[in-house]
């Protein structure tokens, strides 16, 4: 069940990678916070109720519903609905994330996962490789946000790996960085309207 | 009610009151009074940790040397950047005013707690926080470029932190108990010694990134740059001293905690290259800065730089680095707060605009020079002295193509400071600058001497104290 | 009391910087003259008897040397200040220089009253007794670290008294310039030094022996010697020397080419000392650097426009000079030949002392000429004799003297190297005499293009009539002024007519330093030296003789007076004189090929009947300068180059995180790191 | 006492012989052996001539021209006699001193401020410059040949014995008498007889002087003469100055033959361009570097 939802998280990955309109990225971002809701919850094994709550919080309310909210109320008040023209074409972004899910799979045979889930790390390394990628391959912000959000999972999904008894400070930080998503996605909402394209006025050349 | 913990909390507690005060009710005067009482409940509260020195509290905080030689610098930078800050946004509405400090007394309380903190976690924390509290302080003036800094900044942070976090979740990976897990240093050694390298490797590579951020060291040091120009003076002062000093704590901490572990040379591998590289790009980008301060903040990269690589060598380096990363502290910020006043005196940051300063401003051009002298390591400087005992390192290991290569950056890095500064105090603008002009009270000054004078003492003679507690903080580590 | 003399110097210094203005420059005097005293009782007690002064604290005691130290113990810790011969000489030297130098300021900079405020003047004075303090700290200093530090101060305290007229684009270039070549030379010594200090344990001038006794010698000299050959300006370290010497003020050019570039030397001989194997190789390396700077020097000197600049190329040459002594007395330590090494390292040493002095005197004169007619370009002076006839003297006897000719005390100096050269002619290998040989001629040739260019000098600014009109009114330089250069003038007669007054000690101060045993020599060296100044008498005699001849035959018939012959010419104009330009052109013919100076000029073209206006340029040029700049300009374009990431696309800036990663995670999958 | 008298009596007669060897040549009488000298007491009970943009530079020049002249004439040594202050290392004094009076008649002649004699200055400077080393080499070589650096020792260590030594001799000869024509700068550098300004050297420089001063000047020319003379002569005579008489006689007859030969030179010997001066001057050096060569190798015994 677990490797199951691990599947699906993989493929919503790729799928990301390689669409173009946000709603479908505010979606897929939605789908992953319920995926990793369902995968935190199996990996709990004795289920008080602060430990559900938690879980409940961090993943269904925040990862699920506020995000997302964000996401496609941005969506609506910028009109933005497509990444830029010049962004590469999604045949070569399919390229490249399969590489990186090579490489990750690499990476994670390389070192010896014992007693931990192997699927964890490939997944997460390709999650932070595919967001790292979102970032470096679109221009318009709204994908850096995601791209952004796309690594948050990967750390909470790695952070699931560990399984078991997460101590409460690193859900703490875990809970943290969300918070700091939501805030960077409040800046946004705020702020950056008018200059929805890449801002380059600070530079040096 | 005296013992540690207590007040430990009472000081977050303090810090937790008075920020809210200031940022909820908008009066300036209450706001320049509170904040002058928390530098004075800050410098307190400095004194009380070295009185507790080596005492670990809540076991989520310790009272470690290294903590305390940079709480200790952060507190005196306080007593200056606050002094700065109330002359800089003195014509603020109450409003900003507020924020402004509220920020700032927030930024300070997360510093403190970095610096503190026992454990990768927790540091991990105050350092999302820190980058919280800088944010709004570097979207002071609400323009549009100051947005685009902000956004630039807190984005790249978060990303970085992310990266730092998963790090950290590989530490975690290495323990088979999860009684550990909360990863405190004490037990980080006991992991480390019973990890599998690899893990120890990644996660040191991935923390070493993510920090950067926070350091301005290479790879991630591109947004502390930008931040560095819309920043108000007495910010970037912060944000190019203390701040880089939490990221260079959670480097060194780590660092410090896998140096047992035979994963050292990779470790210093990978800092000699990181550090080169920035030394690289800061020269580099010295020789074309045309703002004043960029030119800065290139040249604080260029020092975050050294450090890494002073740190990379080892031996006689980690002493090398701690002492500059020290200096380099009250360095810069005096130079920083010199170009705050600058752009008063000149109305403008940009070099081609400026010039003339020494008719202008004797003070400030004498202040400017006196900085220039320090933070380019020319004796009587002390940051000559953390170059020497690099130097002396490099000799010590035979890193001479290294040294060479060094050297020669130091030169380039001389000359485009030296032609920038003299032609900002000596000789006329290319341009006329259009920005306002107004006048400065030389006494205003008086603070940047001082923090200068006591750069070149270090010259001179290393306090005694000074000298003890670096080789305490170095102790433990590789000779 | 030497517990406070110390602070009491740095602290009276700092005073300089809030005293008021009017009383400013006689604080500087005085405090300048109590460090003089004070420094200048045991130098002299050390330089003369060679022997500790008693009742001092004495240092190291071998049997040779008992220096004389100052331990201060302060709040830095333990300093030991060392005074042994050798530094006991060259701070006798600086201490005059530095305090003429002082005098003549008085006079020179009241020019500048109007347009510098009292700060810069403050700053000026302030970094002028800064920049003496660091000489004599770097002569008496023996830890390294202390040395470096010491050693530093005086490239800054100097570049800041470079900076002075610092409003003038030129001079700032020039002073940055100069920072940086000092601080380049700066990390050469630092990096020589470390290198003891790793060896032996102790980074200090003391543990050169130890470490020279165990390593390659050559090495670690040459390391220091480019280090400290920057400073002093040999060939091909010299760029920065022409550039900062006519951009600071004239005391100041006196006092860097007077002393501050023999502090090179000191360091030189002060690690010379300790070496013990490869003596022939480092000295025939000395040997030929020497010999090129001394050629290249007076050559581009004589190529010069600026009056300042061609004293300054003059400096490299009598460097070069200097150096042919200490070559020649390193080889003479190779051949255990003590005659030799006496000979040589006293010509250097002496010519040390001579060079501070005719090459300040000439500053300063040149200085006066300045501020008299705002220009130093020699083409549009002239006829200044008229105007100026003491300043005139004063430069003609310091020509004469830099030109080695006798009866002054140049000519002792070179005396004594030509004497070593043809006496080591007989001894050693053939290549040894070949050598030389060549260095003997490169000696005359040098004593030949100096006699050149200073005729070119000294003709072009002093005599003849002036080139170019002067629209305000010149006066003969203040008397303030002219005291110091009398002085000066004063002990380059004594050294001409009494050498042996200095020689004794120099003689005793090698003998000590080398651990040689020149006693014995001495007399047929004394011999020599009663001698020569003999002629100079003499030669004073039958001057006075005929001259009083030539009055007694003029007394009967009245001498006329008439306009100079052109050859029966009635028009003759003062620009159809002789120019500098136009006197250096059958030399600069010849030496084109080496000097790559630039001439200019437009023919008259055939069809042309009524030909116009003409000109005709010469442009100086030095390689070395366009070569360093050309590496410079490659440097910089490199690393600009590198300068791309700063792109304002936070894709990018996350781009490069990513790839540092990536390739880290390769070279750890491929073991690399 | 015995050596200024000598010195006088050659000066006396060199000039004259020199004009005298050179009419004949020419096929003419041509004037009286003392006429040069009848000339400069001529000259001495005239009245001068100075110009006004002259200084006392102008007026100092020819005293000291004259002074360092004798004050060399003072080191030469002289046959059999102890030379007068003679010691080792005094040919450095010797030329220098003589380097000294040049510069005082350059710098005089640029004192007129005329056009002319800037030229003979900087052309004498020049060649002077480019002379030196030459001299410098030769005794160089004759050091090192006799071992001394007095010349005093250096001639009479010196003898035509060995061929080697023989041709060391007879090339320090040659170099001798062209330093001496180019120094006085007679023939092949320049020619006293012309009177085109615009090429001569010497003669440009003395354009401005007249009276008292010409006559001082003349003096210390012919005494330079004797100078050369004199050291040429040293070469010739025996190792032990034993006798005195025929010595001196020895003495006079080389001077005089040195006039001869310098008159015979300059009536059968082209003037070169004066764009080609350097490179002659040069060649001596060259040749004297010939010979310093020929002899090390003969002192170090690597060659029998």
């Amino acid at each position: 069940m677990t490797n199951m939802l691990i599947i699906v998280f993989a493929i919503s990955l790729i799928y990301l990678s390689v669409t173009e309109r946000f709603r479908i990225y505010a979606g897929l971002v939605g789908l992953q916070g319920l995926l990793l809701f369902g995968l935190s919850f199996l990996q709990l094994d004795r289920i008080t109720l602060a430990t559900v709550l938690f879980v409940a919080i961090e993943t269904l309310l925040f990862k699920v519903i506020v995000v997302p909210f964000l996401l496609f109320r941005i969506i609506n008040r910028t009109g933005v609905a497509r990444v830029h023209e010049k962004a590469l074409p999604s045949f070569y972004s399919l390229l490249f994330v399969s590489l990186g899910l090579l490489l990750s799979v690499i990476v994670a045979f390389s070192m010896n996962t014992t007693p931990y889930n192997l699927m964890f790390f490939i997944v997460s390394f390709f999650a932070v490789y595919t967001g790292l990628f979102l970032i470096i391959s679109h221009r318009k912000i709204f994908s850096h946000l995601v791209g952004f959000l796309v690594i948050e999972n990967a750390v909470l999904l790695l952070s699931l790996a560990i399984g078991s008894e997460i101590p409460m400070l690193l859900n703490m930080g875990i809970l943290l960085d969300i918070f700091v998503s939501v805030l960077i996605l409040g800046i946004f909402v705020m702020r950056l309207r008018q200059h929805i394209d890449d801002l380059t006025i600070l530079k040096d050349d | 009610m005296f013992n540690p913990s207590s007040i430990f909390i009472l000081f977050f507690a303090t810090s937790l009151a008075l920020g809210l005060l200031i940022g909820l009710i908008h009066s300036k005067p209450l706001a320049r009074i509170l904040t002058s009482l928390y530098t004075i409940v800050h410098i307190a509260f400095t004194v009380f940790c070295w009185m507790h020195k080596g005492e670990t509290v809540l076991d989520y905080f310790t009272f470690d040397p290294l903590g305390l030689v940079l709480l200790s610098v952060l507190s005196i930078l306080t007593i200056t950047t606050v002094f700065h800050g109330f002359i800089y946004v003195r014509n603020d509405p109450p409003r900003t005013y507020a924020i402004y400090h509220a920020a700032l007394i927030a930024l300070i309380a997360s510093m403190t707690g970095a610096y503190l903190a026992n454990g990768m976690t927790m540091v991990w924390i105050f350092v999302e926080a820190t980058t919280l509290a800088v944010a709004a302080l570097i979207y002071h003036d609400r323009s549009a470029i100051a947005l685009e800094a902000t956004w630039k900044y807190v984005f790249v942070c978060s990303v970085g932190i992310a990266l730092a976090y998963i790090g950290i979740l590989f530490l975690g990976f290495t323990t088979r108990d999860a009684r550990l897990l909360h990863l405190s240093f004490s037990s980080i050694t006991e992991i480390a010694k019973l990890a599998n390298p690899l893990y120890l490797k990644i996660a040191f590579v991935f923390v070493l990134v993510g920090y950067s951020t926070k350091m301005g060291l290479f790879p991630m040091h591109t947004v502390t740059v930008d931040a560095h120009t819309v920043a108000p003076p007495p910010i970037s002062a912060f944000i190019s001293t203390t701040l880089m000093n939490v990221g260079f704590l959670a480097i060194f901490r780590i660092y410090a905690l896998f140096s047992a572990t035979p994963i050292l040379p990779f470790m210093n591998h990978v800092l000699l290259l990181s550090g080169f590289l920035s030394l690289l790009i800061s020269a580099g980008y010295m020789l074309k800065a045309k703002h004043n301060k960029r030119m800065l903040a290139y040249s604080s990269l260029e020092n975050m730089g050294i450090v890494a690589i002073a740190l990379g060598i080892g031996g006689i380096g980690y002493y090398a680095a701690i002492l500059h990363i020290i200096l380099h502290s009250f360095a810069k910020a005096g130079l920083f707060y010199q170009m705050g006043q600058s752009y008063k005196v000149m109305g403008t940051y940009n070099l081609d605009e400026s010039g003339n300063y020494m008719n202008l401003y004797p003070a400030g051009a004498t202040a400017l020079l006196l900085g220039l002298l320090c933070i380019t390591a020319i004796p009587p400087s002390g940051m000559f002295i953390s170059e020497l005992l690099m130097f002396k390192a490099m000799v010590a290991k035979g890193y001479f193509v290294l040294m060479v290569i060094v050297a020669i950056l130091f030169c380039y890095v001389l000359y485009a400071l030296l032609t920038r500064v003299l032609h900002i105090v000596y000789s006329q603008p290319r341009t006329p600058a259009v920005g306002h002009k107004e006048k400065v009270n030389p006494w205003q000054t008086v603070s940047q001497f001082v923090l200068f004078a006591l750069v070149i003492l270090v010259c001179f003679a290393q306090p005694g104290f000074l000298r003890d507690t670096i080789n305490e903080i170095i102790q433990n580590l590789p000779k | 009391m030497t517990q406070f003399f110390i602070p009491a110097a740095v602290v009276f210094s700092f005073l300089i910087l809030v005293i008021p203005g009017k009383v400013r420059y006689l604080y500087t005097l005085a405090l300048t003259f109590f460090v003089i005293v004070f420094t200048s009782i045991p130098a002299l007690a050390q330089f003369i008897t060679g022997l500790p002064v008693t009742g001092m604290v004495s240092g190291n005691t071998s049997f040779e040397s008992l220096p004389f130290t100052w331990i201060f113990k302060g709040f830095l810790g333990e300093l030991r200040f060392t005074i042994d011969s050798l530094s006991a000489f060259f701070i006798l030297v600086t201490n005059f220089t530095v305090l003429t130098g002082l005098l003549y300021s008085k006079g020179y900079m009241k020019s500048y009253k109007d347009t510098k405020n009292s700060a810069q003047f403050a700053l000026h004075y302030f970094s002028y007794i800064w920049l003496y303090l660091s000489m004599l700290a770097v002569l008496t200093l023996r830890d390294g670290l202390a040395f470096l530090i010491a050693w530093e101060l005086m490239a800054v305290s100097s570049f800041m008294l470079i900076l002075f007229e610092a409003e003038k684009r030129t001079t700032l270039k020039i002073a940055v310039n100069y920072l940086i070549q000092m601080h380049i030379g700066f990390i050469l010594v630092l990096l020589a030094l470390l290198i003891t200090g790793s060896d032996t344990g102790n980074m200090s001038f003391d543990a050169l022996p130890a470490y020279f006794a165990t390593h390659n010698n050559a090495g670690l000299f040459f390391l220091f010697f480019s280090g400290f050959a920057i400073k002093a300006g040999f060939i091909p370290f010299h760029t920065w020397l022409p550039e900062a010497h006519p951009a600071a003020p004239s005391h100041v050019s006196g006092v860097m080419s007077g002393v501050m570039i023999k502090m090179g030397i000191y360091g030189i001989i002060r690690v010379l000392v300790c070496v013990q194997s490869d003596l022939f190789l480092i000295g025939w390396i000395i040997l030929v650097v020497s010999a090129v700077s001394g050629l290249l020097g007076v050559m581009l000197a004589i190529t010069q426009h600026d009056l300042k600049k061609l004293l300054a190329y003059h400096s490299i040459e009598n460097i070069g000079i200097i150096g042919m002594g200490i070559g020649l007395g390193t080889i003479g330590l190779g051949l255990h030949n003590p005659l030799l090494a006496t000979l040589g390292f006293a010509g250097g040493l002496l010519h040390v002392l001579n060079h501070s002095l005719f090459k300040s005197l000439l500053f300063f004169t040149s200085g006066s000429v300045y501020q008299a007619f705002h220009t130093r370009d020699l083409d549009s002076l002239g006829g200044v004799i008229h105007k100026m006839p003491h300043t005139a003297g004063l430069f003609l006897t310091g020509a004469i003297a830099i030109c080695g000719l006798p009866p002054l005390n140049g000519f002792i100096s070179e005396f004594l190297i030509y004497f070593g050269f043809f006496t080591g002619l007989s001894y050693g290998s053939v290549y040894l005499s070949i050598t030389l040989l060549l260095a003997i001629i490169s000696l005359t040739l040098i004593g030949g293009l100096a006699i050149f260019c200073f005729t070119k000098a000294f003709g072009v600014v002093f005599l003849g009539t002036p080139r170019s009109e002067i629209k305000h009114p010149v006066t003969e330089a203040a008397a303030g002024m002219l005291f110091p250069q009398y002085l000066i003038a004063g002990f380059i007669f004594v050294i001409g007519f009494m050498p042996m007054i200095f020689l004794n000690p120099l003689f005793n101060l090698i003998s000590i330093e080398f651990h040689l045993h020149t006693i014995q020599l001495s007399p047929a060296l004394t011999g020599i030296f009663t001698k020569i100044p003999l002629f100079g008498i003499i030669l004073i005699i039958l001057v006075s003789l005929i001259l009083i001849l030539r009055q007694q035959l003029h007394k009967s018939r009245k001498p006329e007076y008439g306009p100079t012959w052109g050859c029966g010419s009635p028009y003759i104009s003062s620009n159809q004189q002789y120019t500098g330009t136009s006197y250096a052109d059958n030399f600069i013919d010849l030496a084109q090929p080496v000097l790559g100076t630039r001439k200019e000029f437009t023919g008259i073209k055939e069809e042309e009947i009524f030909p116009g206006k003409k000109s005709f340029g010469m442009h100086p040029n030095d390689i070395f300068n366009s070569a360093l700049g050309r590496l410079n300009d490659v440097g910089m374009s490199i690393l600009k180059k590198l300068a791309r990431l700063q792109t304002g696309n936070i894709r990018h800036y996350i781009l490069y995180a990513f790839i540092f990663i990536l390739v880290i995670l390769t070279l750890l999958y491929l073991k690399i790191l | 006492m015995i050596a200024a008298v000598l010195a006088i009596l050659s000066a006396v007669f060199f000039p004259g012989i020199i004009l005298r060897v050179k009419s004949i040549a020419s096929g003419r009488k041509g004037p009286g052996i003392l006429q040069p000298w009848k000339n400069i007491f001529l000259l001495f009970r005239k009245s001068s001539v100075f110009g006004t943009t002259t200084s006392f530079i102008f007026r100092l020049a020819p005293a000291f021209y004259l002074a360092t002249i004798i004050c060399a004439l003072l080191i030469l040594p002289f046959p059999g006699l102890p030379s007068v202050l003679g010691f080792s290392g005094d040919f450095i004094l010797f030329a220098y001193l003589l380097a000294l009076g040049k510069l005082m008649f350059i710098i005089a002649a640029l004192d007129t401020g005329s056009s002319f004699e800037g030229m003979g200055a900087n052309r004498e400077a020049l060649y002077s410059m480019l002379t030196e080393p030459a001299f410098f080499i030769l005794f160089g070589t004759l050091a090192m040949l006799s071992g001394h650096l007095s010349m005093q020792d250096i001639f009479s260590g010196f003898s035509f014995s060995g061929e080697f030594s023989l041709i060391a001799g007879a090339i320090s000869v040659y170099i001798l008498v062209q330093i001496a024509m180019i120094e006085n700068s007679r023939m092949p550098v320049d020619d006293p007889k012309t009177h085109l300004e615009l090429t001569m050297v010497h003669e440009v420089m003395i354009l401005d002087y007249s009276g008292v001063d010409l006559a001082l000047i003349q003096t210390g020319t012919n005494l330079k003469f004797v100078l050369y003379g004199g050291l040429i002569a040293n070469l010739f005579l025996p190792v032990n100055g034993g006798w005195l008489i025929p010595n001196v006689i020895l003495f006079l007859l080389v001077q005089a033959g040195f006039a001869a030969v310098i008159g015979l030179m300059e009536s059968f010997r082209a003037r070169k361009k004066l764009a080609k001066n350097p490179q002659f001057i040069v060649t001596l050096s060259s040749i004297a570097l010939l010979a310093f060569l020929v002899v090390l190798l003969l002192t170090r015994n690597l060659i029998r």
